[in-house]
């Protein structure tokens, strides 16, 4: 497991690189399926033009959020490791904001646990974001939109949760 | 009793604190503190909680050293 | 829409970083979610240890489905660009097999066309692999598992088409 | 008429042909130039067809210059 909050700019693709890089050895010929999120900042947002976008956390929380995530992930799926880095600070557009990445053996575990640290992360981890729009206006983006597709996929834990 | 409190994102712009420790031994749960920080203005509804870094209702019991976190709905990835 | 049968072996995360750079001016800050999935050779099947595996496909035939059903994915969901890379020739245990991508504004788009790339090529695409064992025995991969969760996505465009 | 018949896999091993065009004007259907071309053997239950790189059902009609594959369950990915 890796979870990391970053304050500069980063690369998914190298970050994954790297990291499959550095756990060569241990993870050699054991796993089959990778599946991978990025999401990265869009020039648009409620059909405004958005040109600077700045990402606030919770130091402490927000990584003890991930964490558990990760962990529930692992839980519940036969996955052999996950990863989630987050930006912080000022992104523009095409810029990363986040990465998620799920090893299993099996597709459909990779497939299912990639989008249930996508999911939780969007309603649980302590972010915002604030935009600057092109014409000089700030504002705060009010909620996350759920994924239908993942609903099934929170259900099972949610129960388990207390409180959120 | 001391208790930190701490606002993140829109409400720490609208309540004008980022973080601020409460001495008072006349609160009891997370609304008291928040009514004795704010000046008795009214919570807003979708405000989430924390004790410590763990989600918790707006009736949760404080203690002294918790760390009490208000925020808006999370906006992340 | 990018399709490519590779007879090297090949990084997926290079080709990512490569691809979205050609792509950069096309694509900057118009999409905001990637979904990738990457299949790699392990070294275990059916509780048997395999040093070497040879990925047979049908030259013309492949390419044609890979790209049809990249067509079905960019018609059903709304995405901005999809890639498929698939290995051939001989492989080895780590080595990447296959690397699917989708790029959309949406994460259940991404996701839900990323995982339906996949099921599809795993249904249709004409490639097969027959493993060579460490004890020297060769045999051939009878059949794949389809992934449950990929069902509902494959449904609806599986009544429209012809055959199969 | 010609039809070339391609096997693939281990269908390829099993027949042991893994091109060859057939010319022999008494052939209707796939399932006609599968027995033409295997010398009369059963053909596996669980065989696919393409003609010309479509997927096709057995009983499915061949013409002059079709190409016709023939190949076990795909098992790529």
């Amino acid at each position: 497991m890796h979870i990391e909050i970053r304050h500069e700019g980063f690369s998914a693709w190298e970050i994954l690189a790297h990291y499959e890089a550095q756990r060569a050895e241990e993870m050699h010929g054991n796993f089959g399926a990778t599946a991978v999120f990025v999401g990265t900042m869009r020039d648009f947002n409620e059909g405004d033009d958005v040109s600077v976008m700045t990402l606030e956390h919770y130091p402490g929380m927000t990584e003890g959020y991930l964490a558990r995530i990760c962990e529930e992930a692992e839980l519940r799926w036969q996955i052999q490791d996950s990863l989630i880095i987050h930006r912080v600070g000022d992104v523009r557009p095409a810029d990363a904001i986040v990465l998620v990445a799920a090893w299993s053996a099996h597709r459909a575990d990779a497939f299912d646990a990639s989008r249930y640290l996508m999911e939780e992360l969007k309603s649980r981890a302590p972010f915002w974001k604030k935009e600057q729009l092109n014409h000089g206006d700030e504002r705060w983006v009010e909620k996350n939109t759920p994924d239908p597709g993942a609903e099934r996929l929170g259900k099972e834990m949610k129960n388990k949760k207390k409180g959120m | 009793m001391t208790i930190r409190v701490k606002f993140f994102a829109s409400l720490r712009e609208q309540v004008g604190i980022s973080e601020q420790d409460l001495e008072n031994d006349g609160v009891g749960t997370v609304d008291d503190v928040w009514l004795a920080v704010t000046d008795n203005q009214v919570m807003p509804a979708n405000v989430l909680i924390a004790i410590n870094m763990e989600y918790v209702e707006a009736g949760t019991t404080v203690t002294d050293g918790d760390e009490v976190a208000f925020f808006p709905p999370v906006t992340g990835g």
